[in-house]
């Protein structure tokens, strides 16, 4: 019985860091479709910032609001990853609107770059942050012991997505975004500046990456490389969930950490990995566009 | 009349777009050897219908008949073409980076199957198939320069081309003369003309002019269905589509 | 039609940037090459007074991580070397390659090194694949090849040098004491990989040997970073001691979430093979704090070689660097290297392998000892504990150097392993 | 055409005879070791023909090339290992890995030219079943790529996973033998080398017929229209996946060719990080050219064993940059650039098609 | 208030509008009439800036806006209402609304004025419906007010009547000559029905080809020589 609820716990975890890695691209790549393959190193970034900032805290603030330096990360984290992110806009994503394979390629440099930078600046080793101190240990109940890291960032990546949700459907920003999504030209018509949205909503998708990155540091490495161990799950969950939807994108990574952690459980690791694989072709064979996808006049071609 | 044979005939079909019925329960009957036009406002669905009959779009209900024993609904696109039905579309879609001379070759009617495309070589008859086109369209000059270079009519002209060497029993044309001057239309319309001497062609138009000119029969269509359909001056004379379409004269 | 200079033009630029390629490369093996040397300014036959060794290890990609830290302390050891007049009269150059953590590119910039630069020696590799990948290169070209890692054993090329440890001096040590100090119940936990997987299969030899109780044994894929889910079936099965031969990152997600799931190194123990100071400064020391390793050299290891040679590295490359058993490792094989050529008078590979038999060394980590047989060197074997400030308490050592048997023929547990072998 | 370009010995025919040339007497003004560069640059060359019969002349992008390649390197690996071995014993990774005796599936290897065959064989199956999967149902443009990006990582995964079978991430390495030939001698690898060169002419000129014919026409049409073919009749779905696997049999056979001169097959040379590099060297030759991919095969891995064998840093940084240049800002690649230069110089009298740019379509 | 210099608008090598010379004078309503395919709507792009003309230029309050983008037009006082209607399907009725608030800057909801319901009441009833769940009809009165609300002082409307029924064609009629009346808002309306044309309109040309063949006042306008050009 405890087994099945932790299994079912582990699955919502990570499920809940897919979904938290996935936000951001379901952002650029599902409402824009630009392929940001730098994505993984906006991740990077974010992780950098926490690190950076939690060794300002150590220097400079005193021991007692160490633990204050995580809260202070994520928005810091976000803010310098869009940061990043209007940077790489301006300067390269808004020649490749129209060329979404490229946009693959040419921000696969941008990554490669960004990974160097970040060895020339951090060095080549992995750098550690010290998990603040009101996420560690775990919520017990009976004997289960579930992490008090991981329920944050259950919780964080909830938040994330609300937030998304109401910038989305709540704000004139958010409004304007899906207008010009739905149809630009119209939108521009009527006043609205879509090169503005553009660059906006390309760099709240990259200051979300931020924001992963910054809650990775609580369970995984910081390094130069760290966005690779992510960006290929990332997408998958946007293809799953089907491209243009945040809900899919919260399917698509629920139902993969699911199954990955339910496959994992009774086999192994890399077992799990190659069949939960499997299951992502098989699924696109079903639903070509992913789970959630709307058939219009405009899809068409 | 011996020749008002049944080409197309579609069946009570419907097409539906998230809940908008682009055609709704359309009864259609194209007859053989004719200059077919097909009028109405925008969004009457006029291109839908096209679309329906060379399977680009999936109908929600009803049947094409073609010949009288194909039913396209259940064809896809590309088997559509090799029974004889070859479609123009609205913007010129021809294949800019390939030569004129290329762009027809592949869209000889042939075997267009992997093996037979891989071992294709080009026969006197295809020859001379092609050089006859490139005369009839006046694109012999340039038929070594690429696709992408030609004038929008030109291009327009090419994949007239294209269509008609397919040798198709019924040609689909999706508003061939937009953007032509005056020359060039006519130059088109007599074209049409020409190609229907021994198939159906089946024309999407706005320029009325042009439809009093080159029809043989007009069918109209308003809000998904079929308004009228006839010689164009029983069309002319038609209240309903003085009403809907081409403006009401005081009484 | 008129000529067209253009296809001209094209072939020529191609043509000429392959010979270029070509003749610029045979134009590298002459010391023009050497941007990174540190040699002086001589002037004239450089070949009379400069010895050429290559340093190979991956310096861009994933192992850059580890590798990079062993570059730096190979190139300590050899400007000390030169500083004290270098050998046979002679400064050492080295001649600096990336591997970039590809093996086939090890194997070629071996062949490189060997081949084009004629270099004495290699200094290079971590991973056992890359070793892998060089070992027919260096037997090819009889070239010699230092390697600073402890690794699965079960190889022995006439053409390479061991200086980390073989599995009898780290690993077999760790099970034996672990099941002596901390439990009989083990957990095997490693990345899908060869030094794992070997290193497990000689572990549960020596388990079955000693009757202790094998109660799982999970990999996961290289560079996983989600250990949730083994971390559920490590807390069905109630190990005492998680024995971890885990890669790199995957050490650091794995570390922060054992922590994360409440458990501590007094429920659990962990015994790393592959984790050592700089790698717990990834982890961060408070995650790891109490866990132990195995190893045969820590920053802390109290000898006079070692507070002269940490401070020479931090002196080098700053403070806050930390050494570690494979900085060790790299940094005495140069010196057990000079020490051979010195013996045998020239760096002829046949005579420098001849005299390095049984050559001995006050390395960091304490005495070191070549084995004539097997090229590998004695080493002490030192169980410690990871402390709050990241460092390692040494928590038991094996007193004197241990005899290296890669093919662990003096066990008997180990008979099935290594007879298949037919070394 | 061709008496056209007759009249002049410098025509492009010439010089890629030329060109051939000098790689067949490479072997005599080279060094063993450069030679043996070159003969690595050359297998690149040959993958890299079938990559851009699918990336450039159809439009389809594949960011899974490395297994193929892999998956041919291994099939010789696997043959290598066997004869080094003997006939009686295990390779040796599989003795430590707790193997007793030869899988079922490296048995067919023991036979070279079962082994070759399979080399090819594999890719092809492989490729020709995700091909109809994915194409048929129109996963097309992105959702292809990122789906042969995520194939390569299970493919890794897998390798790497199942040690006792492949060598886990050692790969197969310390071979010996090729028909009884000393792998590492001078003679033996001239003589790979050469093979290379010829086997590149042949991919070369076969592709070159290939594009030239109907089948030619027909790709561009798919890369540029795939919607308007089906209008005219065509299926692009097999044509897709013919490509597809045909550019994966290419890989295969190149993945041999590699992995005869540099002595090692590991995942490390299938993984993300190739795949997508092997792009771009068809991207920096310029796609739709048969010759530029080629030419930027040999120029990139060339620049990269020159660049990284000093500054590992900035190599990095170049290849980023190289990335981003040549996508955003010549998408024509080098051949686009030397066409410039050729309209400049032949200036007016050449009677190329040269007024609008046409856009290709690679998305 | 807008002035067409010589304009030409085509799309690659062909024109579609050929040298069109017109004039908009404030607070006046000029109709462009035409059958289809002669360019009209070619036209209005022009004018909105979704195309750019090959030669020619637009003057607005005496402003060259040739090259300007749509978007600044826009805040400068153009409102259009498109061929089609062009609602954002997924966005609500009120939210479609908001969007067309842009033009004048503002996106506060009290924004909207309570007259742009009385118009059209049906927008208040489905104010939170999907503008793609809207009847054909609703959806034009949607674009009319989305266009409405940011209170232009130039009105671009093609063919707002057009596949509608009845009832709301009287309505939208209404509600433009309230407009015109009110609001002193200079208009471009492309119809093709001469009554509704001459019941709102002060100045009528007509366009066949690409070219302006006739021009006139209302008043002195003679149904003839429109028909001539109109009819089939």
């Amino acid at each position: 019985m405890s087994g099945t609820i932790l299994t079912l716990f582990n699955g919502l975890s990570l499920g809940s860091i897919l979904l938290l890695i996935a936000l951001g691209l379901a952002v650029t790549f599902g409402l824009m479709k630009v392929i940001n393959m730098a994505h993984g190193e906006l991740i990077m970034i974010g992780a950098y910032v926490t690190y950076v900032i939690q060794s300002l805290f150590l220097k400079y603030v005193p021991e007692s609001f160490f633990d204050l330096y995580f809260l202070l990360s994520i928005p810091i984290a976000f803010l310098i990853a869009a940061g990043f992110g209007i940077l790489l806009e301006v300067s390269l994503i808004r020649f490749l609107y129209k060329r979404p394979l490229d946009s693959l390629l040419a921000t696969y440099g941008v990554g490669l770059m960004l990974q160097q930078l970040a060895r020339s600046i951090f060095g080549a080793p992995n750098v550690g942050v010290q998990s603040p101190g009101f996420l560690n240990g775990g919520l017990t109940i009976g004997n289960l012991v579930l992490p008090y890291s991981r329920i944050f960032i259950l919780s964080l990546s909830i938040l994330c997505l609300v937030a998304i949700f109401l910038y989305f459907y709540r704000t004139a920003n958010g409004r304007r975004v899906r207008a010009v999504m739905q149809n630009r030209q119209m939108a521009e018509c009527l006043g609205v500046q879509t090169r503005r949205v553009d660059l906006g909503t390309f760099a709240i998708g990259s200051g979300f990456a931020g924001i992963a990155g910054c809650a990775l540091t609580l369970l995984g490495p910081i390094g130069p490389t760290i966005g690779t161990y992510y960006i290929i799950d990332a997408f998958m969950v946007v293809v799953v969930g089907g491209v243009g939807a945040l809900i899919g994108a919260v399917v698509g990574a629920f139902g993969i950490g699911f199954f990955n952690t339910i496959f994992e459980f009774f086999t192994s690791a890399t077992i799990g990995k190659v069949l939960v694989f499997m299951l992502i072709i098989a699924f696109l064979q079903w639903r070509p566009s992913g789970l959630v996808s709307s058939r219009s006049r405009a899809l068409d071609e | 009349m011996i020749s008002s044979q049944t080409v197309l005939e579609s069946k009570k079909i419907t097409v539906e777009f998230s809940g908008f019925k682009a055609i709704s329960n359309l009864d259609f009957k194209v007859t053989n050897n004719k200059v077919h036009f097909l009028i109405g406002p925008n969004g009457a669905g006029k291109t839908t219908l096209l679309d329906v009959i060379c399977g680009k779009t999936q109908v929600s209900q009803g049947k094409v008949v073609y010949m009288e024993d194909q039913n396209l609904v259940k064809l896809k696109d590309f088997k559509i073409v090799h029974i004889g039905i070859s479609r123009k579309f609205q913007t010129p879609s021809i294949f800019q980076n390939l030569t004129v001379y290329d762009n027809l070759i592949i869209a000889l009617k042939q075997d267009k199957g992997l093996w037979a495309t891989i071992t294709a070589k080009i026969t006197k008859n295809q020859q001379k198939d092609i050089e006859e086109m490139l005369h009839l369209t006046g694109l012999i000059d340039e038929k070594d320069q690429q696709a992408g270079a030609l004038s929008h009519g030109q291009k327009q002209w090419l994949e007239i081309a294209m269509v008609l060497l397919q040798d198709p029993g019924l040609v689909l044309l999706d508003e061939p003369i937009a953007g032509m001057s005056k020359d060039e239309r006519m130059k088109t319309g007599e074209m049409i003309r020409e190609i229907a001497k021994d198939r159906t062609v089946l024309i999407v138009e706005h320029d009325m002019d042009f439809v009093k000119e080159y029809a043989d029969i007009v069918t109209v269509m308003h809000g998904g269905q079929l308004l009228c359909q006839g010689s164009m001056e029983e069309i002319q004379n038609d209240p309903r589509v003085r009403e809907v379409y081409l403006g009401r004269k005081e009484d | 039609m008129k000529v067209k200079p253009f296809y001209l033009f094209l072939l020529m630029v191609a043509f000429t940037t392959i010979i270029a390629a070509c003749s610029g490369g045979n134009g590298a093996s002459t010391p023009e090459e050497g941007s990174s040397g540190s040699t002086e300014g001589t002037s004239g036959s450089d070949d009379e007074d400069v010895i050429e060794v290559g340093i190979l290890h991956s310096l861009s990609g994933t192992m850059a991580i580890s590798e990079t830290s062993v570059h730096d302390a190979e190139l300590l050891a050899i400007n000390e070397i030169n500083a004290n007049g270098g050998v046979l009269g002679k400064q050492i150059k080295p001649v600096i390659e990336d591997g970039a953590s590809d093996w086939p590119t090890f194997a070629e910039k071996a062949k490189k090194l060997l081949q084009q630069d004629k270099v004495a020696a290699i200094f290079g590799g971590w991973t056992s694949a890359s070793r892998k990948a060089m070992l027919p290169v260096v037997e090819e070209s009889n070239g010699l090849l230092w390697y600073p890692v402890q690794y699965e054993g079960m190889e022995s090329s006439p053409n390479i040098f061991y200086t980390g440890a073989a599995p009898n001096q780290q690993i077999v040590p760790a099970v034996d004491w672990l099941l002596e100090n901390r439990g009989t119940k083990f957990y095997l936990l490693g990345s899908d990989y060869v030094f794992p997987r070997t290193a497990n299969a000689a572990i549960k030899a020596q388990l079955e040997d000693a009757g202790a109780d094998l109660v799982g044994e999970e990999y996961t894929p290289l560079g996983h970073t989600d250990y949730n889910t083994v971390i559920a079936k490590i807390k069905s099965e109630k190990p005492d001691v998680i024995f971890n031969t885990l890669n790199g990152d995957s050490n650091v997600a794995f570390f922060k979430q054992l922590k994360d799931a409440g458990i501590t190194s007094e429920d659990i123990t962990v015994l790393s093979v592959s984790v050592a100071e700089e790698e717990v400064r990834g982890i961060g020391a408070d995650v790891i704090a109490g866990h132990l390793t195995s190893w045969n050299y820590y920053q802390t290891t109290e000898t006079p070689e070692n507070s002269e040679f940490v401070e020479a590295y931090k002196a080098a490359y700053g403070e806050d660097r930390v050494t570690a058993d494979p900085i060790e490792a790299g940094y005495f094989g140069v010196y057990l290297w000079a020490a051979a050529v010195e013996k045998a008078g020239t760096t002829d590979v046949d005579a420098v392998k001849e005299a390095a038999k049984e050559l001995e060394f006050q390395a960091p980590g304490g005495l070191v000892k070549v084995d004539g047989e097997n090229q590998h060197v004695y080493k002490t074997v030192r169980i410690g504990e990871v402390q709050g400030d990241g460092q390692i308490k040494e928590l038991w050592n094996s007193g004197e150097p241990v005899k290296p048997d890669p093919f662990l023929k003096g066990f008997d547990w180990a008979s099935g392993l290594a007879e298949s072998l037919g070394q | 055409m061709g008496k056209i370009m007759n009249q002049s010995i410098f025509n492009k025919k010439n010089l890629l005879l030329l060109g051939f040339i000098v790689l067949l007497i490479a072997p005599l003004f080279l060094t063993d070791f450069r030679l043996n560069l070159l003969g690595k640059y050359l297998a690149f060359a040959i993958l890299v023909i079938g990559l851009d019969l699918l990336w450039g002349y159809t439009g389809v992008l594949s960011l899974g090339h490395g297994i193929f390649f892999g998956i041919g390197a291994y099939a010789m690996g696997m043959y290598l290992k066997l004869e080094a071995a003997g006939t009686t014993k295990l390779p040796d990774f599989m003795a430590w890995s707790g193997v007793q005796e030869l899988p079922f599936i490296w048995v067919p290897f023991q036979n070279p030219i079962l082994a070759i065959i399979l080399g090819i064989f594999i890719p092809v199956m492989i490729a020709l079943l995700l091909g109809l999967l994915t194409f048929r149902n129109r996963i097309n443009g992105v959702y292809f790529t990122i789906l042969s990006q995520a194939l390569v990582v299970v493919v890794v995964t897998l390798f790497v996973g199942q040690q006792g079978l492949t060598g886990g991430t050692n790969g197969l390495t310390s071979f010996n033998t090729i028909f009884g030939f000393l792998l590492a001698s001078t003679t033996t690898q001239t003589v790979i080398y050469l093979i290379t060169a010829a086997v590149l002419a042949m991919v070369y000129f076969a592709s070159k017929v290939l594009i030239n014919g109907r089948l030619g026409q027909v790709l561009i049409g798919i890369r540029d229209g795939e919607n308007r073919l089906r209008f005219l009749g065509y299926d692009p779905a097999i044509f897709k996946t013919f490509i597809y696997a045909l550019s994966a049999g290419i890989a295969g056979l190149a993945g041999m060719l590699f992995v005869l001169q540099v002595g090692i097959i590991s995942p490390t040379m299938m993984g993300i990080i190739p795949s997508i590099e092997m792009v771009l060297w068809v991207a920096l030759g310029g796609r739709g050219t048969l010759i530029g991919p080629v030419l930027g095969a040999i120029l990139v891995n060339w620049a990269k064993t020159t660049f990284s064998e000093s500054y590992p840093d900035i190599w990095l940084y170049f290849l980023g940059l190289m990335f981003v240049i040549v996508v955003v800002f010549l998408p024509d690649g080098l051949m686009g650039l030397f066409k410039k230069f050729q309209k400049r110089w032949s200036g007016l009298h050449d009677k190329q098609p040269n007024s609008t740019r046409v856009e290709k379509n690679y998305s | 208030m807008l002035e067409l210099e010589n304009l030409q608008v085509g799309y690659g090598e062909s024109m579609v509008v050929r040298n069109i010379q017109l004039k908009v004078k404030e607070s006046q309503v000029v109709c462009i009439m035409g059958r289809n395919g002669v360019g009209k709507t070619t036209l209005i792009k022009a004018i909105m800036g979704i195309l750019l003309p090959k030669s020619g230029n637009i003057l607005f309050k005496n402003d060259n806006i040739t090259k300007k983008s749509p978007s600044h037009r826009a805040r400068k006082g153009i409102g259009y209402v498109p061929q089609g209607r062009e609602i954002f399907p997924k966005l609500t009725v009120y939210e479609n609304l908001l969007i067309g608030l842009e033009a004048s800057g503002g996106t506060k909801k009290n924004l909207i004025q309570e007259d742009i319901y009385e118009y059209f009441p049906i927008l208040k009833e489905f104010k939170n419906r999907n503008g793609g769940d809207l009847s054909g009809g609703q959806q034009q009165q949607l674009a009319i007010a989305r266009a409405l609300v940011s209170n232009p002082s130039f009105l671009l409307l093609d063919e707002p009547t057009e596949g509608i029924q009845p009832n709301i064609v009287a309505d939208i009629q209404r509600v433009i000559r309230d407009i015109k009346e009110k609001n002193k808002t200079s208009m471009i309306l492309v119809e093709q029905n001469l009554d509704y044309a001459k019941s709102v309109a002060d100045y009528i040309y007509v366009v066949d080809h690409g070219s302006i063949v006739y021009e006139s006042s209302v008043d002195e306008l003679k149904d003839e020589d429109v028909y001539r050009y109109l009819s089939v």
